[in-house]
């Protein structure tokens, strides 16, 4: 048994970072701070390599398939003898591959913010912060308990949290933030009841050994289940679903999206480490862990399918619409994890049914990587012309050289153009798709094509379009570690898709024969191709077409650019019926009824009290009535009626 | 005397008590009042007597109750007047209904 | 140990504050006293561990049992087990952490000092009382000080609340009493261990269970018998306010459990539904009505009784997880509480207004006070790595573990209300320490050295019990089996 | 036979030497009034230490006097009321012209109660009542220039004569009835037949006037209020407890064949008696009169522990009775200091009484909490044991009735607690200057309060020489 | 019926009517005679029925003592010719109805109780042995009620001269207790 208890490290480095900074950060450690993250981070990152050539390399292999691992257990809480949460450190193909993608990613980002969030007032308490997500993070892929998956869920949402309302003083930040917590808290709430129903018939909380139970059709646990029904669903798919809208939360699924693009309110590298690369795939992720369950469960699988496939959908569309870059990218982020869970939807466990999940693992690996080149490159942009709108922007070309090119690979890779590495992992999902159902191949093409439109109208308009201010000019590009992690990122943008991923990551550890089908990537790379010439024709030089454009499409572009009034249905709901329809009513009772009632047991007695002071009306001789009256009734019931 | 059934003598002294009752219940002036009280310690008087005399002429109980009474009844009838005029200085009135200062 | 050290430590601390003079000795002696229980605590939890390791596995450790009042079988019977070190950990917390914050307090500091010591004593004096009477003798002791507490110390309709919540209180432990009335003329005895031994007859159950558990459950803020809740908790100091809600809400859920439950085991079963009914509805409602609230004092307060409505969940759905998590729900809630009502008066104390409309960016001036008011409140939402996780959870799973089916339509709306929290805990946190600096606010301080160190005390019992509940799990729950033997005994007997 | 005579009724006999002793003295030279309190309450004391000696059991004059060690110990309580009130008083009387006609006119009604407490046949019992009643109303009138001293004096002898007339028709018709007046003949002749329950009845009456149950109580509140504070408070306390004395031992042994009969009517009894001193207690503004329904309340919580009739019952009673004596007396020796003082008697005059006497405010709150009954005062013991006597029938929903109705009194007790130490008063009672010997008895009667609770011998004591059935 | 018989009927209803005049009277004067009657009546019952010696108490004390105390104070505080005030209605009509209750309400028990019983044994009662038994400490001695009562006396006296003795000399000081 090979020794992979060092990998406890990985996380552990952060969070001792998080403790030391968050204590005493702000005021003994205000400069130092970064370096410190960004060293102790470091470490973990080269351990996460260390951990992923001994793991896949070495000798992760048992007869021939990537096994699992448990490193290290410890029983955290016990519920009953069966029911406990663990803290466990599991190695398996895709913890491994989410371990180096949250370190590398997370190492990117600390660098960059060295120079992006230089001068801020509570750059420790940032760095702090970064750290407390990057723990939370590492030890949720690590996971091996479902409740240990919950804990860091939880604890990546409040860091979440803590980051976009980092410029706490800006209401939009503070109201995005707790957007952000709300909805995902919602969104939890079914993972909660979902891990309830799991650990209730699956008799455990160990994830392998619910696999195990839930997926042989024989087992009590699993005949339980899907014996047990609710509105005519069965257990099973009421888990599966209510811990896929946890997922869907987290990964910013229609229709808990909301909150994902307001959270680009936090500063720019958080937006690419958080909202681009680690957490929202955390839903993704989720899904691929229990995926041996949800395999046996076709109905959970179709809502996965179709989450995946309409949120991809919607928000390319909405993407194409939105001129705040990071807004853009955002719903470009939510559209990409769409491709992902769908992928997951149509795969099957095993074999060559297996390839979505291999295509959505490696669509995820890929994506982490281009898509937080594309945030850093944004934040570069921000950096330099301190807004967030495509119309302060235009022909940063010549003045940022780096970032241009560093952009241009990653829209390039989001494209799929190949040999960029979003062609790869995009070129598999779409097989996958293909394979699976026709229909989800139909909306997939259509978002990969508006996933390039969208993606070099953003291009064209930050970096062509109309000519620079000479105002922004003065700034620079930005300090080289700004430039360091666009640079490494860019290398990976382009190299990764190389990477033998099939062999490594797939739903049963063995590994899968792929190969590039010329013919089956002719469609979808030419579309994507007519996309990029659209744009370029649109958005290279300022001109009136986008406007025309927009005005064709008449209600569609006015509808997309208010995002399908999903915001202001939720509004709706909470403004409108949620606050004044049961949180009024109930404190309009709590006072007036049951306090009332209180109040009224009181008064009533205060007046009894008055009515009844005329017994004592200062007369002697009444007092004598009573008297007698008293002897009198006491007579009358004693003599003759108490018998 | 011996044709008298004891519960006729009762009837009387019941009769005087609830009279005495009566007197005590309506009359504005403290000092019939008083009156009235008196009355009704004579009825019980009579009912000690007439106890002893026809039910248990062994002991003198009744008799000697009765005499305790008249005894109580003058002592309290002095202190009760002593009370009155005290009270007919400080009111200038022995009207019972003028004197509810304190109530409720 | 000598368990009535820890009814001596409080008495000659308050009886040595009579004798003080000035503020500054006042608080010293009180301080010191405090610490001292603080230290008993530990100690009693040291040799209790020690004791549970030796082998010792008796349902009760350090019994101690006096007679007085011999005629009435009434006996000075004292002992702990599991749960009750836990709540006296938890009251030693809030009493030293109570005194810290209170460490200004001019206004007649004596009787102040006096008046907290005193409720501690209750508290304290109930925990370890294994004697029915002596149980409600320091149930009733510690009503009293709450009453002046708030009606002197308070702020805004004081005497109104006062008044309130000592006639609630005191209803309720009116109806306990009558409730132990029937479990002595049942069993001629008030010793709980004894009457464990006794089944009651189940028809007198059915009758008396009732009364206890609604009696200790008004302490509790069962619904609808919480509104004490919100008036006193927003019109007590902050001292007050910590003990009120970190000690003497638990008075309630431990009565439950212990008198109520423990040894009225049919009934429990019997009146389940009823239970459950009540606390959902208190988790819910009590949610609701906090989103609505604009105090941030009502929004504690409205906050706890959907929190407390947890440990009557717990306590009703009669498994053992579920009854852990309503033990783990008490310590962590008066932790947590207490907490944040300590935040809360820190910033009241500068700002003079606890209106969240009024508040604003207060991260900027005082980010320690901040940052303690941010953890009590994800505390409060049950934040993983904060003691409310775990209780929650444990809650939740034991809850989940009933088999019937409409408790878990129960238990799923009582999870349904972590939602509700965030929404409310989020608004008052984002309006408060978040968002713009109002301009009257900017030279306002920041903690002072008393301040930090309560609120560091209440944070780390929150952070341990979050972060390693093992250790809190393993104090728990020999005695929670305890209990469910009991309550295992009534299933057979159905 | 002589020194049998001298040992069973030496209290008697020393309450009669100090009566003839304050007698000469008025008689002989003028005396400073300071130095009659002074040689009073010497006497007073020596009176009550010298009840603790020679407690023995027996009868005297054919069972008309008997004595035991329960008696001993119940004049010995009376003793400490009476020293009590008498270390009160001192502010009041010092300024008064007939300190020691008050004096003889108290303790003669004291002597009345003794001779009522021991008396074995109803004549005594009614030979004593009087004389406990007759000076009292004499008493009562000693603020003799208030129109409202005098009021009172004349409600209370109007209405006590007419008790007393009911009283005596009842006595006359169990002699008819049973031929006897001695109280340990009468058990074996009494049944239920009509004109007996309406016998007893009557006599029943006569005790609920004394101790102010509802509806025979309605002279209570008027007197107290108009009364001089020490005759209210002598009143409420000492009075009271004698006729609870006797109601007990009368109940538990002479009309035991009727308890039947007499349980379910103490239930009625004690349950408006309640209710109806709480709901009038409510919005009372006099704070002689508030204690005056406070104390009807409590009497109803003693009829309750009374109707339990068992040895803890009649234990619970006498144990109750003493702590009644603690907690009202420091109560009305606060009232009776700021009367005497300042001349104010309302609720709302002890507004903010906090602010400058932080000592007399603390003793009244604790007698409040005690008559609360919130621990640790001793009260709460006291009414725990008497609900539980009356729960020991078995009849739950009268205890849950009475258990909440101990909430409304909490109310009012609390208001009380409220004005002190919560309102706001623009001219709050100035610092008073407080007596020794006022002070004496204040410091008393909170030791009794904070200690009768805790130390659990007192119980077991009066448990020991107590009866029931 | 013999004439001892109309001899008793004719004092009881003297005794009744005397005794209902004088709570009834209108003028306080009247009603003291009234009462003086009445009181004389009963007496004569106490002489109908052979005890003497109360008869012979009953008019010493009431009779001589304490209608003549009434009667002073009478003119102490009233002029003696003026109508009393009435009562309210209602008090009249709840009186009457309490009254007539009470009346027949004991009526019917005593009957019930006592039904038609008369003299079984001769009682008599001699002056002498009232005297003895009195003052006897022995069995079926009065020795102690006596001085209870003597105490009583004394405090009643106390208390009269305490109340009535203001500023001006008193004029309604007890005169008549007999003091032992």
């Amino acid at each position: 048994m090979p020794n992979y208890a060092y990998i406890i490290w990985i996380p552990l480095l952060p969070l001792a970072t998080f403790v030391l900074l968050g204590l005493f950060g702000r005021r003994y450690l205000k400069t130092s701070s970064g370096f410190m993250g960004t060293v102790s981070l470091l470490v973990s990152v080269v351990l996460s390599f260390v951990a992923a050539k001994q793991y896949f390399i070495v000798d992760g292999k048992l007869n021939g398939a990537y096994r699992k691992i448990t490193a290290f257990k410890y029983v955290w809480l016990e519920f009953s003898p069966h029911l406990s949460i663990d803290m466990d450190i599991t190695i398996d193909p895709i913890s491994v591959m989410m371990l180096v993608v949250v370190s590398f990613v997370s190492l990117m980002v600390h660098i960059f913010s060295l120079g992006y969030m230089k001068g801020e007032e509570r750059f420790a308490t940032y760095y702090a912060f970064l750290s407390l997500f990057t723990f939370s993070m590492l030890a949720l892929v690590l996971s091996g308990n479902i409740f240990q998956v919950y804990i860091f869920w939880e604890l990546v949402g409040v860091s979440s949290f803590l980051l976009i309302g980092y410029y706490y003083d800006r209401p939009s930040a503070v109201a995005a933030s707790k957007k952000a917590f709300i909805v995902t808290r919602f969104a939890d709430l079914g993972f909660l009841i979902g891990i309830l129903l799991l650990g209730f018939y699956g008799g455990t909380l160990d994830i392998s050994l619910l696999i195990e139970r839930l997926t042989s059709l024989q087992s009590p646990q699993f005949l339980g289940m899907a014996a047990a029904g609710f509105l005519g669903v069965s257990a099973l798919t009421w888990a599966l679903t209510l811990v896929f809208i946890g997922g869907a939360g987290k990964s910013a699924m229609f229709p808990l999206h909301i909150w994902l693009p307001d959270a680009m309110e936090g500063p720019t590298p958080v937006s690419a480490l958080i909202h681009a690369a680690t957490m929202v795939v955390a839903g993704v992720y989720l899904v691929a862990r229990l995926f041996p369950i949800f395999s046996v469960d076709a109905a959970a699988l179709q809502i996965v399918t179709w989450t995946g496939a309409f949120s991809a959908l919607l928000a390319a569309v909405i993407a194409c619409t939105q001129t705040d870059i990071k807004r853009v990218l955002a719903y470009s982020t939510m559209s990409q994890i769409g491709y992902m869970m769908f992928a997951l939807g149509v795969s099957k466990q095993g074999g060559e049914n297996g390839l979505g999940y291999m295509a959505s693992m490696f669509h995820l690996f890929t994506h982490a990587f281009f898509k937080s080149l594309l945030f850093l490159g944004a934040g570069a942009v921000i950096h330099m012309v301190h807004s967030n709108e495509m119309k302060d922007m235009g022909g940063l070309r010549k003045l940022m050289p780096v970032t241009h090119i560093a952009f241009l690979i990653a829209c390039l890779a989001i494209a799929g153009i190949p040999p960029f590495a979003g062609f790869f992992s995009k070129e598999e999902i779409l097989l996958a798709a293909w394979h699976a159902n026709k229909m989800v191949y139909a909306i997939a093409l259509f978002t990969a094509m508006l996933t390039a439109f969208y993606m070099f109208r953003l291009y064209f308009s930050i970096f062509w379009n109309k000519e620079a201010d000479p105002p922004h000019s003065h700034h620079g590009e930005g300090t080289f570690s700004m430039k360091l992690p666009l640079v490494l990122l860019s290398i990976c943008a382009v190299g990764v898709g190389f990477l033998p991923f099939a062999t490594w990551v797939t739903a049963d550890g063995l590994p899968l024969e792929t190969h590039t089908d010329i013919l089956f990537s002719l469609a979808p790379v030419s579309l994507t191709l007519m996309a990029i010439f659209l744009a370029a024709s649109l958005y290279k030089k300022q001109n009136d077409k986008p406007a025309k454009f927009a005005a064709m499409s008449g209600g569609l572009y006015h509808a997309a650019f208010k995002k399908f009034y999903i915001d202001e249905v939720y509004i709706f709901i909470t403004k409108k019926i949620i606050f004044p329809l049961i949180g009024q009513p109930i404190a309009w009772i709590d006072k007036y009824i049951v306090d009332g009632c209180i109040n009224l047991l009181a008064n009533s007695t205060a007046k009894i009290s008055i009515g009844i002071k005329d017994i004592q009306s200062g007369k002697v001789q009444g007092y004598a009535l009573y008297f007698f009256g008293g002897i009198a009734a006491l007579a009358v019931l004693f003599i003759y009626l108490w018998k | 005397m011996n044709t008298i059934p004891l519960s006729h003598i009762l009837m009387v002294s019941t009769a005087l008590f609830f009279i005495g009752m009566y007197g005590l219940f309506t009359r504005r002036n403290m000092i019939t009042m008083l009156m009235a009280i008196e009355l009704m310690l004579n009825s019980v008087n009579i009912n000690f007597v007439a106890f002893n005399k026809y039910l248990y002429p062994d002991k003198l109980d009744g008799m000697f109750f009765a005499i305790f009474i008249i005894t109580i009844a003058a002592a309290e009838a002095a202190v009760a007047i002593a009370i009155i005029i005290n009270l007919y200085r400080n009111h200038q009135s022995i009207d019972v209904e003028d004197a509810t200062e304190l109530k409720f | 140990m000598n368990l009535s050290l820890l009814i001596l430590l409080p008495l000659i601390t308050a009886l040595a504050v009579l004798f003080c003079s000035g503020l500054k000795q006042v608080r010293a002696v009180a301080l010191i006293g405090s610490v001292l229980q603080l230290a008993a605590s530990f100690f009693l939890l040291k040799q209790y561990c020690q004791a549970r390791a030796a082998g010792d596995h008796s349902p009760m450790l350090f019994e101690f049992s006096q007679p007085a009042f011999a005629p009435l079988h009434i006996n000075y019977h004292v002992g702990v087990d599991g749960i009750s070190i836990a709540m006296i950990l938890l009251t030693a917390f809030v009493v030293v952490s109570g005194i810290l914050v209170s460490w200004t307090m001019e206004k007649l500091s004596k009787e102040f000092f006096f008046l907290l010591l005193l409720l501690s004593l209750g508290a304290y004096g109930f925990f370890i009382s294994l004697d029915l009477f002596t149980l409600f003798f320091f149930l009733e002791i510690a009503v009293i000080p709450k009453f002046l507490l708030i009606g002197i110390w308070g702020t805004g309709k004081k005497e109104y609340s006062a008044m309130k919540l000592a006639l609630m209180l005191m209803a309720g432990s009116a109806l306990v009493f009558v409730g132990l009335m029937g479990i002595y003329f049942t069993t001629g005895s008030f010793d709980i261990m004894q009457i464990s031994q006794m089944h009651l007859p189940v028809s007198m159950q059915k009758i008396f269970f009732p009364f206890a558990f609604i009696g200790f459950g008004i302490f509790a803020a069962l619904f609808p018998f919480h509104t004490w809740v919100p008036d006193g908790h927003a019109s007590a100091p902050t001292a007050a306010s910590m003990f009120l809600a970190g000690i003497s809400m638990k008075l309630g859920g431990y009565g439950c459990l212990r008198v109520a439950t423990f040894l009225m085991p049919d009934a429990a079963h019997a009146y389940s539904w009823i239970i459950i009914l009540l606390a959902t509805i208190a988790i819910i409602y009590g949610a609701f009505a906090t989103m609505m609230q604009t105090d941030l004092k009502y929004i504690n307060a409205y906050s706890s009784v959907s929190h407390c409505g947890f440990v009557i969940l717990g306590i009703g759905m009669l498994t053992q997880t579920s009854i852990n998590g309503a033990v783990l729900q008490m310590v962590s809630h008066g932790l947590m509480t207490a907490l944040f009502f300590s935040a809360i008066g820190m910033i009241y104390s500068r700002t003079h207004t606890r209106m969240v409309a009024q508040l604003g960016g207060l991260l900027k001036v005082m980010p320690f006070i901040s940052t303690v008011f941010v953890i009590a409140g994800l505390c409060s939402l049950g934040l993983p790595g904060f003691s409310g996780f775990v209780a929650e959870m444990t809650v939740f799973i034991g809850s989940w573990q009933n088999p019937d089916g409409w408790y878990r339509l129960a238990t799923i709306l009582a999870c349904a209300s972590i939602v509700v929290t965030a929404v409310y805990i989020l608004r008052a946190a984002g309006k408060t320490v978040m968002g713009p600096l109002p301009n009257n606010y900017i030279g306002l301080t920041d903690a002072n050295w008393t301040e930090k160190v309560a609120a560091v005390l209440l944070i780390s019992g929150v952070v341990v019990i979050g972060v390693a509940p093992f250790l809190i799990n393993q104090l728990i729950v020999p005695a929670t089996e305890n209990i469910m033997q009991q309550v295992g005994k009534a299933i057979i007997l159905k | 036979m002589l020194t049998d005579f001298f040992i069973l009724l030496r209290q008697e006999l020393v309450l009669t030497a100090i009566i003839f002793l304050l007698l000469f003295m008025k008689l002989g030279k003028e005396r400073t009034n300071e130095s009659i309190l002074i040689f009073v309450n010497l006497l007073l004391f020596i009176n009550f230490v010298y009840g603790f000696f020679c407690n023995t059991e027996g009868i005297l004059f054919s069972e008309m006097f008997h004595t035991s060690k329960l008696i001993v110990l119940e004049k010995n309580i009376l003793n400490l009321a009476f020293l009590i009130i008498s270390l009160q008083s001192y502010t009041w009387l010092k300024t008064h012209k007939q300190v020691a006609e008050f004096y003889m006119l108290l303790l003669s009604t004291l002597l009345g109660m003794f001779f009522m407490i021991s008396s074995g046949n109803l004549l005594m019992f009614y030979l004593g009542l009087e004389l406990s009643s007759i000076p009292l109303a004499a008493a009562a009138n000693f603020d003799l220039s208030k129109r409202q001293s005098s009021e009172a004096a004349m409600k209370f002898i109007i209405s006590s004569a007419f008790s007393s007339a009911l009283l005596l028709l009842g006595i006359s018709f169990v002699y008819g009835a049973t031929g006897t007046l001695v109280f340990s003949e009468l058990p074996a002749q009494l049944n239920q037949s009509p004109l007996q329950v309406f016998a007893f009845i009557l006599l029943l009456s006569g005790f609920a006037f004394k101790i102010s149950v509802v509806p025979f109580h309605l002279w209570t509140a008027d007197v107290y209020e108009g009364a001089p504070v020490a005759v209210t408070a002598y009143l409420s306390v000492v009075s009271k407890a004698a006729v609870l004395f006797v109601f007990v031992s009368a109940l538990y042994t002479v009309f035991k064949p009727l308890a039947e009969t007499w349980y379910y009517m103490l239930v009625i009894l004690s349950l408006l008696t309640i209710i109806t001193g709480n709901l009038f207690a409510l919005r009372q503004n006099n704070i002689k009169r508030f204690f005056a329904f406070s104390s009807i309340a409590q009497v109803g919580f003693i009829l309750v522990g009374i109707s339990g009739s068992s040895q803890p019952g009649s234990a619970s009673v006498i144990y109750f009775i003493l702590i009644y004596v603690f907690s009202n007396l420091a109560a009305f020796g606060v009232v009776s200091l700021v009367s005497a003082l300042t001349a104010k008697e309302n609720i709302s005059d002890y507004k903010a009484f906090y602010t400058h006497n932080p000592l007399l405010s603390w003793v009244l709150t604790i007698a409040l909490f005690s008559l609360a009954g919130v621990p640790p005062a001793a009260g709460f013991f006291g009414k725990f044991f008497l609900l539980m006597a009356g729960a020991a029938k078995g009849h739950y929903v009268f205890i849950a009735v009475a258990a909440l109705n101990m909430v409304i009194s909490f109310y009012y007790y609390l208001r009380v607690v409220k004005a002190i130490f919560m309102d706001s008063n623009e001219q709050p009672i100035e610092k008073l200057m407080i007596p020794a010997l006022p002070k004496l008895a204040l410091y008393i009667c909170v030791i009794g309060i904070l200690i009768t609770g805790m130390a659990s011998c007192v119980y077991d004591y009066i448990y020991s020489v107590s009866t029931g059935f | 019926m013999n004439a001892s018989a109309v001899i008793f009927y004719v004092i009881s209803l003297g005794i009744l009517t005397a005794g209902l005049l004088a709570v009834t009277s209108r003028k306080i004067f009247r009603s003291a005679i009234w009462l003086l009657f009445s009181l004389v009546g009963i007496a004569a019952l106490y002489f109908w029925m052979q005890v003497e010696f109360i008869a012979a108490v009953q008019i010493i004390v009431y009779v001589g003592g304490i209608v003549v105390l009434i009667i002073f104070s009478i003119f102490l505080t009233q002029q003696s010719g003026k109508e009393m005030p009435q009562p309210s209605v209602t008090r009249i009509i709840f009186s009457i109805l309490a009254v007539l209750f009470g009346t027949f309400f004991t009526g019917y028990l005593v009957n019930q109780y006592f039904p038609n019983r008369t003299v079984s044994r001769p009682f008599t009662v001699s002056v002498a042995e009232i005297g003895t038994q009195m003052l006897s400490t022995t069995e079926h001695g009065y020795i102690l009620p006596f001085e209870v009562v003597s105490m009583l006396l004394l405090a009643a006296m106390i208390g009269c001269i305490v109340i009535a003795m203001k500023n001006t000399k008193n004029i309604s000081a007890p005169q008549n207790p007999p003091q032992h």
